[in-house]
């Protein structure tokens, strides 16, 4: 950094830990952190979910929790120590010194009352602002937050506005204090591509200003554009941390690596499989299993962070590097490679720090995909209406064709609400277009009557973004998969019918017993993925399979799919967002946008050079981590302000 | 309408000590179209309801208008003072214990047991406690405020439990929001969150209540009326259940669903005006 | 005298002079659909109205009349017609004077059908006609002889009401009287209140003072609840209370500060009635065999805490002609006597405990009739059940509402019990309640659809007859006769258990055991 | 009537337990009250209203009666009440429901808006008002609950059957080719049927009181029949005499509200925990 900032750092914190109290015992959500940040810096902190990035944020503004229990050896901002804090002055420096910036910005905003009002807040309880002149002080706020209309915005409450747009209002009265520090949760999370650019630019503008950011994320790619330091969380400890450009380039932590590896990247390469799997089946279950029963949150694979972490290094179970000491002995951070330009070091907690990680445990035979000539779906011009509570019709999907060849990979990718999941819909026959039909195998299907249709059904399945809803809640994971299997047979073949099935998605049999509630939210997607195989189906469809999920399960579930469709022969409809995901698993790639096809061609030849505008629009505001990019050097940032709400 | 054994006319007579004769049963009859058929009683019936009519009492000899007029004034103040005590216990005890767990384990038992417990049991039990035996109430009254405690009471606690149960719900949920932890975020205190944040998030589902409430109100009224002697339409209609008078029943039942539904359409209203997600979801 | 009185309350009277003011507020159990006494025939109504009204004549005595609006009258030979001389200055609560027509146009307003009287026309049924012979002297005439007549006019429900208030529509009916206090007002089912009428100057022979009354007002509150309403007495809200519970009878009296009076009611005592027209009743072992199994003694003295007397006779003793040597005809309680009667007729003990006999259970319909229950009837007749039980008799109690009571049962004659009192001070209620042509189908009181010519010649001769001795002799027969044959099984007498804070002073009571007001004062 | 809205007991595991254990035995007393006392008719008079005692560890009432073996014998005819007409009402709201979510559009439409009307009346007039068509009696006392609970599960079970209908599961099933009738007996019947079985078993303390209240009123089962709500209403009577005539008769109702309340919410937990999401 320059000299221009001060070098007393403006937060200091080490020996940070934080525990909760629980019925099933104390969980240490945070251990042991050490942080520092100077003004106008950004701190980016990274980790999977659960790993304590949001305890360790709201422990920063005395919002740990009502049965918290929060220790550190120092915990300081702006030269004095938090740790002394009674309520009062703790309420004195929460907006007014320390702006928080929550990470479900959907919800933060008081759905009862005013935007204009939840932005004054702040103004109004550290007594900042005149009454007479408290509007006009929002207004230049929202304004500043780059919300357009602001006088509108002001009257509207939280859920007439888009998602971006309540993000930044949100950020508004984070900053309306005007804090030294703002702390910002996974402030793009929630958002489209476009609107995540437009905030990130935000931020980034506030960060010019002198404004230093604790920037938290679990995506790296987010936190490569702005960050000058990176600190990466796992299982509550900090198990990295340094200056972004060395961090990202070169890894310490196998788990920084692996992060790193799992980024799906629209300008990667090829489309290769990403690590699937290191451990054999059921990795993703690695992190349940050790943390005992029911560490599950929100749905995601969590780290318990319970007693039966304390030895050993936390990352051990995951880890390809991983050896006796690594399983019985916690690794003491140790620094690592040069310091940044501030002279700092990069800190580490790991035996073998910087190891290049065996490239076997990675490698996954590549077998060419055959690729028939033959249609297996054609789509002939569909088109879908909807009647909006206003009385007008949308066009949900307009005339849209395409054909899905056998064996071959289609994604289809657009903003939402561009129509892709009502296209799935319509190819899947659960819904009958307007106009156009949909051909199955060269016959019929769109247009049959659904008792016609029942016989070939199991030759076209689908894999939902959220699985679990898909499930019969009463129903057994055998049961789920079994009712799959086509045919009469009896109970006992049917189970081997399904634990053979969970083998090919890459699971334990033994969780046929289990209901599906009980699984992590990877397991739960292989069993979705093992019942829509179970009749042997020419096509799978996939709605947005991956964005529920954490980046590494992510990787591991596109490296499944990857693989069936080799080994099976089947053919993807595979719908997303995410153009990195689709760039990965696609072989061709159609876009869409306010429910027509812009632009359809394969794979390579539509990232390396889009001829829609729109597609390279979708492309540019992809973040993405710049590798090659020389320490101390800021990432280039592309802010796209108007266009999408 | 006359579905059922027993003779109206008989009631209408003047019962048992009457002993009327029949000539006085015909003529009785006559007046009152007794010895039609069914449907066309029932026909007439549903005319005179359009017109707002509804018919004589047989037990009291009077319109059922006129009686219930007469009634309600007595069953309004039970009832309103019932659903204010209830709704003023309710928020006061949620406000005092959200959040604070020992408090709330001890109100939450003790507005379990009230659920539970029949509001002409707690009557009984006020009764001989506070009037019977300390005096400190009237056990009757000419509707003065007084005489009214412990009759709201009676039927408050049962209702109040429920809300206080529902509030604190609420109340905790809305705690529990991200948006509460921004304002705390913000730098705003306890007191401001609770206030101007949680109780409108609280009141959402306690409006949803209130159609139960009314109800609970509407059928506790018919059992507290009874247990405290006092006069309305509860005490009424449990009469006229018992002596079979129709036009009563009817009377009430009519009414009691009528107003109902407006409470109901003004609760739908009302809920459109506290929540401005309502209008939009529509 | 025809009520135990409460000798305390009247000795108070003397202790200190009157004191004119205040207003009396008297909680009574029942209420009424109507103030017009030739139309009510509930005691309630009775109680108010009596306040409001004065009769032509007083009851003195078990025979005895004096005079009231009436200050002489005078009975023909054929006994068919009186003639009434009238008081000279009195005027109704609305200034009409009170004269002849007043009486002729109250008569004629009771029996007139339009007023579907419900009692009053029943006490004089043989009323003819009245003639007006001057302002003060009306002549009434009778179809037939009828010796009750006097004691009928001395009761409220034949109280003279103002001409000019019956004329006007029975909708905007008020009670307008001579009586000591004037109506004021009736919140249904709730209130009745009386102001004083200061110009009154009509009281009966033997009332305590000339003048008009002391109190100022006079509220009557409903307060339907047993406990209710004793809580009120003791709160002090209230200074007077009809039908104390009588099991809070025993704590009032050693309470202090109240007058308790209990007034046994004079008439039919509260009886089970047994239909001897159908089914196993029909039998007289088995009428005496269930009379055998109720131990009514124990019963009655418990669940009343021995305040209501165990009747053991259908007549009240404090009614003329009771006949004390009849109960010795009465099959008492001998639970081993029950089951060798019932043996004998041929009813068998089955598995479940009741007797059988050619393959019917022996079950007795008592239909209960909620509405007109009062007193813990309805526990009593628990206790009945449950003894007739242990002999092997079924009794089920069918819930009806009044309409049913009256129509299928009372009527239709489906039932083999039924239970009811009837309060008149008159033996000629013995006629009411076994006379062959009285059934309730016919307005009359025969429940057990008695049909004896014996007993229907003995209640003719006796209320026809002049001859005192004569009367007494048939009613004593009828007392042995129903008893034997075990036609009514008698249960309690009613008492009128009342009481007045002793602040209440000078509280008297007249001979249908209504206290009179007129002299009652509030002390300190 | 409370209709679905419960909020979370916090409730211990013996709590729980002890609900469970209570709510069993008013069960057992229901079914075999001759099991746990004797006659509850044996009246003696002359030991009325005595105070609890080794004989009669609830004292006695207005005739001598064992209060103990009344409340025992009280059971079933409160729980006939309580239970029989949730179950009734569960039943029939279920079809009606059933038909309204799935039949044809007519008949559908026909049944929700029967509901919807009887739904308009407040449950307890509701139940009035068939008391008083029917006369009072255990029986028609039942049915009555009945009739004003029914709409309120129907108006469940047709939403219920509505989300399962639309359910992504269901779609799941269609996805795979499954016949309609294996669809509606495998997936929607049970997973309409397990909320309603919770939802009944929630609401049996609601029927409970509103059996108790209707008894009290004189209008459920009939004397000399022990029933709580009955015993009350005669109790008042005798309320300076012998208060424990009002206590245990009203501690019986609530206890069992309170057990049956427990258990159906424990239930529900177990039944919403299998479901979590
Ligand atoms: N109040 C609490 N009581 C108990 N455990 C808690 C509490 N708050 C957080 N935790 C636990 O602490 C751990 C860290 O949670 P945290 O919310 O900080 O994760 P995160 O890194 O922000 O994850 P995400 O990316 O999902 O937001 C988790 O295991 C969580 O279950
Ligand atoms: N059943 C429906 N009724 C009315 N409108 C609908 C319906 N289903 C979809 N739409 C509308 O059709 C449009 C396309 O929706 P669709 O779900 O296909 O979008 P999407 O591309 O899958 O978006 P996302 O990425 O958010 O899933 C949207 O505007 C949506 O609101
Ligand atoms: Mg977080
Ligand atoms: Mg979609």
């Amino acid at each position: 950094m320059s000299g221009d900032h001060p070098s007393a750092p403006l937060l200091e914190v080490a020996g940070l830990s934080v525990a909760f109290p629980t019925r099933h015992g104390v969980v240490r959500a945070v251990r042991d952190v050490d942080l520092s940040l100077r003004a106008g810096e950004c701190l980016a902190v990274v980790g999977e979910s659960g790993s304590g990035k949001s305890v360790t944020a709201r422990a920063l503004l005395g919002l740990a929790g009502a049965g918290a229990r929060v220790s550190a050896r120092t915990l300081a901002f702006e030269g004095r120590d938090l740790r002394t804090l009674g309520g009062g002055q703790w309420r004195r420096l929460r907006g007014r010194r320390i702006g928080y910036v929550l990470q479900d910005a959907l919800t933060s905003l008081d759905p009862l009352r005013r935007v204009g009002l939840e932005v004054a807040e702040a103004l109004e309880v550290h007594g900042l602002a005149r009454r007479d002149d408290l509007d006009d002080q929002v207004i230049r706020l929202l304004t500043e937050a780059g919300v357009p209309d602001p006088h509108v915005r002001f009257l509207q409450y939280p859920h007439e506005l888009s998602g971006g747009l309540r993000q930044r209002a949100l950020i508004a009265s984070a900053i309306a204090a005007g804090p030294a520090l703002l702390v910002a949760d996974e402030p793009t999370t929630a958002l489209d591509v476009t609107v995540q650019a437009q905030v990130l630019g935000l931020l980034e503008e506030r960060r010019r200003r002198g404004t230093a950011l604790l920037l938290i994320s679990h995506d790296l790619a987010v936190v490569a554009r702005l960050a000058d330091q990176v600190a990466v969380m796992f299982a509550g400890e900090v198990v990295e941390r340094g200056p972004a450009a060395a961090l990202l380039s070169s890894p310490a932590h196998p788990y920084t690596a692996d992060l790193l590896a799992a980024v799906p990247a629209p300008d990667a390469p090829d489309a290769t499989d990403a690590p699937e799997a290191p451990h054999g089946p059921d990795a993703s279950d690695a992190s349940d299993a050790r943390g005992g029963s029911g560490g599950m949150a929100r749905g995601l694979p969590v780290v318990r962070t319970g007693p039966a972490a304390a030895t050993g290094c936390p990352y051990a179970p995951r880890c390809a590097l991983a050896d006796d000491r690594c399983r019985s002995e916690p690794p003491p951070p140790v620094s690592y490679g040069e310091g940044g330009p501030d002279g700092e070091d990069r800190m580490v907690r790991c035996f073998h720090p910087g190891r290049e990680r065996s490239a076997a445990a990675f490698e996954t035979p590549v077998a060419p995909v055959r690729v028939k000539d033959h249609a297996v779906v054609s789509v002939r011009g569909i088109t879908k209406r909807y009647r909006s509570p206003d009385g007008s019709r949308r066009t949900a999907v307009g005339d849209v064709s395409f054909d899905l060849r056998a064996g071959e990979a289609l994604g289809l990718v657009g903003e939402s609400g561009s129509g892709k999941s009502t296209t799935a819909r319509i190819v899947l026959a659960e819904i009958v277009p307007d106009a156009g039909t949909v051909l199955l195998d060269g016959e019929p299907w769109s247009g049959l009557r659904e008792r016609d249709r029942r016989s070939r059904r199991s030759r076209i399945q689908l894999v939902d973004q959220d699985p679990l809803s898909s499930f019969d809640p009463r129903f057994t994971v055998e049961r789920v998969v079994g009712e799959a299997v086509p045919g009469r047979m009896p109970r006992r073949r049917r189970r081997e019918r399904a634990a053979a099935l969970l083998g090919q998605v890459g699971l334990d049999p033994a969780l046929l017993d289990r209901l599906p509630a009980r699984l992590s939210g990877g397991q739960r997607q292989r069993v979705a993925i093992a019942r829509a195989l179970a009749p042997g189906p020419e096509v799978i469809v996939c709605d947005e399979p991956v964005s529920a999920l954490d980046v590494t399960v992510q990787a591991q579930i596109l490296a499944l799919l990857a693989r069936l469709r080799r080994e099976a022969g089947v053919a993807l409809l595979f719908i997303s967002h995410d153009l990195g995901v689709v760039r990965q698993v696609c072989d061709r790639v159609a876009v869409m946008k306010d429910g027509r096809l812009v632009e359809t061609g394969a794979v390579a030849d539509v990232f390396r050079a889009p001829r829609a505008a729109y597609t390279a629009e979708l492309l540019a505001a992809v973040p993405r981590i710049d590798r090659g990019r020389t320490a101390g050097e800021r990432p280039s940032v592309t802010v796209t302000l108007e266009g999408h709400p | 309408m006359r579905l059922v054994p027993g003779d109206p006319a008989r009631v209408i007579a003047g019962g048992v000590q009457a002993n009327a004769t029949p000539q006085v049963l015909d003529a009785i009859r006559d007046e009152y179209g007794l010895g039609e058929p069914i449907v066309v009683q029932y026909a007439r019936f549903l005319g005179r309801l359009l017109r707002a009519d509804l018919g004589g009492s047989y037990q009291l000899g009077r319109p059922v208008s006129r009686v219930i007029g007469e009634q309600i004034g007595a069953t309004l103040a039970l009832a309103a003072g019932a659903a204010v005590l209830g709704f003023g216990l309710a928020v006061t005890l949620a406000t005092l214990t959200a959040g604070r767990p020992r408090l709330r384990a001890l109100s939450r038992a003790v507005e379990f047991c009230s659920i539970s417990t029949p509001n002409f049991w707690i009557g009984i039990l006020l009764l001989a406690a506070f009037s019977f035996h300390l005096g400190w109430f009237p056990v009757i009254g000419d509707g003065g405020p007084a005489a009214l405690v412990l009759p709201c009471a009676a039927l408050a606690l049962p209702i109040a439990g429920m809300l206080a149960q529902v509030t604190r719900d609420g109340l905790e949920r809305a705690l529990d929001q991200p948006f509460a932890l921004t304002a705390r975020a913000r730098g705003a205190t306890e007191h401001r969150i609770r206030v101007r944040h949680a109780l409108r998030h609280a009141a959402l589902p306690v409006l949803t209540l209130s159609g139960w409430v009314l109800g609970e109100l509407l059928a506790g009224t018919v059992v507290v009326e009874t247990v405290f002697a006092r006069q309305g339409l509860g005490h009424v209609v449990v009469a006229a259940v018992r002596g079979r008078d129709f036009p009563v029943v009817t009377g009430v039942v009519v009414l009691s669903a009528l107003v109902f539904s407006l409470i109901n359409i003004a609760v739908d209203l009302l809920y459109g005006l506290a929540d401005p997600r309502i209008g939009a979801a529509a | 005298t025809t009520g135990g009185r409460d000798e305390q309350s009247a000795g108070r009277t003397g202790a200190a002079g009157p004191v004119a003011g205040g207003t009396l507020t008297y909680a009574l159990a029942g209420t009424q659909v109507s103030l017009d006494p030739a139309v009510a025939a509930t005691a309630v109504t009775g109680l108010i109205d009596r306040n409001v009204f004065d009769s032509l004549v007083v009851q003195t005595g078990p025979a005895a009349f004096g005079p009231w609006l009436a200050t002489k009258w005078a009975v023909s030979g054929d006994g068919r017609t009186y003639t009434f001389t009238l008081r000279d200055g009195v005027t109704f609560h609305d200034g009409t004077p009170f004269t002849a027509e007043a009486v002729k146009a109250t008569l004629d307003h009771v029996v007139d059908p339009a007023t579907k009287s419900a009692y009053a026309a029943s006490l004089i049924a043989p009323y003819e006609k009245s003639r007006v012979v001057d302002d003060h002297v009306v002549e009434v005439t009778l179809k037939r002889p009828f010796t009750p007549f006097l004691q009928a006019l001395s009761v409220p429900y034949l109280g003279i009401q103002s001409p000019a208030a019956l004329a006007r529509p029975v909708a905007d009916y008020r009670p307008v009287g001579t009586g000591p206090f004037s109506y004021v007002s009736w919140d249904k089912d709730k209130r009745v209140t009386l102001r004083r009428n200061a110009a009154y100057a009509s009281p009966p022979a033997g009332a305590s003072h000339q003048g008009a009354a002391y109190l100022d007002g006079l509220v009557f509150e409903s307060v339907p609840e047993d406990a209710t309403r004793y809580g009120a007495l003791t709160s002090g809200q209230v200074q007077a209370i009809a039908g104390v519970p009588p099991v809070d009878a025993g704590k009032l009296r050693s309470l202090g500060g109240f007058d308790f009076t209990a007034q046994e009611t004079p008439g039919l005592n509260y009886n089970l009635y047994l239909n001897q027209t159908r089914g196993p009743l029909k039998d007289v072992r088995v009428r005496r065999a269930l009379s055998a199994a109720v131990n009514v003694d124990e019963l009655v003295k418990n669940i009343y805490f021995g305040q209501f007397p165990v009747a053991r006779n259908p007549l009240s003793r404090t009614t003329a002609a009771y006949d004390a040597t009849a109960e010795s005809e009465l099959a008492s309680y001998d639970l081993a006597a029950a089951e060798r009667l019932l043996d004998e007729a041929g009813w068998k003990k089955g598995s479940d405990g009741y007797r059988v006999k050619d393959g019917r259970t022996l079950a007795l319909t008592w239909p209960y009739w909620a509405e007109g229950n009062k007193e813990q009837r309805d526990v009593l007749a628990e206790g009945i059940q449950a003894q007739a039980k242990l002999a092997g008799i079924k009794i089920e109690r069918p819930a009806v509402d009044t309409g049913a009571f009256v129509s299928k049962y009372l009527i239709g004659g489906e039932y083999d019990l039924v239970d009811v009192s009837f309060a008149r001070p008159t033996p000629d209620v013995l006629r009411f309640a076994f006379a062959s042509g009285n059934t309730y189908a016919k307005a009359g009181g025969n429940v057990a659809l008695v049909d004896s010519p014996r007993i229907d010649t003995w209640v003719e001769e006796a209320a026809e007859t002049s001859d005192p001795a004569t009367a007494t002799k048939d009613y004593a027969a009828v007392q042995h006769e129903v008893l034997r044959q075990a036609y009514v099984l008698p249960l309690y007498t009613p008492v009128q258990l009342t009481a007045f804070s002793a602040k209440a002073r000078g509280v008297t009571f007249d001979a249908q055991t209504y206290p009179v007001f007129h002299g009652v004062w509030l002390g300190a | 009537m409370p209709r679905a809205r419960l909020p979370r007991a916090g409730l211990p595991r013996p709590g729980v337990a002890l609900a469970v254990a209570f709510f069993a035995l008013v069960c057992l007393a229901a079914a075999f009250p001759g099991l746990l006392a004797h006659a509850p008719d044996q009246v003696n008079p002359a030991l009325a209203l005595r105070g609890p005692t080794a004989g009669h560890p609830l004292g006695t009432d207005q005739l001598g009666r064992d209060v103990l073996a009344r409340l025992v014998f009280g059971a079933r005819p409160s729980l006939l009440v309580g239970v029989g007409s949730t179950l009734l009402a569960g039943v029939a709201g279920a079809a009606w429901g059933l038909l309204a979510a799935l039949g044809g559009r007519v008949a559908g439409e026909a049944a929700m808006r029967l509901a919807d009307v009887l739904l308009s009346f407040p449950a307890v007039l509701m139940a009035l008002l068939v008391v008083a068509v029917l006369g009072p009696g255990t029986r028609n006392a039942a049915l009555a609950i009945t009739v004003a609970l029914a709409p309120g599960f129907a108006r469940v079970v047709r939403a219920q059957a509505l989300v399962v209908r639309g359910s992504p599961y269901v779609r799941a099933a269609v996805g795979l080719g499954l016949a309609p009738a294996r669809i509606l007996l495998r997936h929607i019947a049970p997973n309409v049927v397990a909320p309603l079985l919770v939802l009944a078993t929630v609401n049996v303390g609601t029927a409970l009181i509103a059996g108790a209240s209707l008894s009290f009123l004189g209008l459920g089962p009939q004397p000399p029949a022990p029933e709580w709500g009955a015993m009350l209403a005669q109790s008042r009577d005798y309320l300076d005499v012998s208060w424990t005539l009002a206590l245990f008769p009203g501690a019986a109702i609530t206890l069992t509200v309170m057990a049956a309340t427990v258990a159906g919410r424990a239930l529900q937990a177990r039944y919403e925990g299998r479901e979590a999401r």
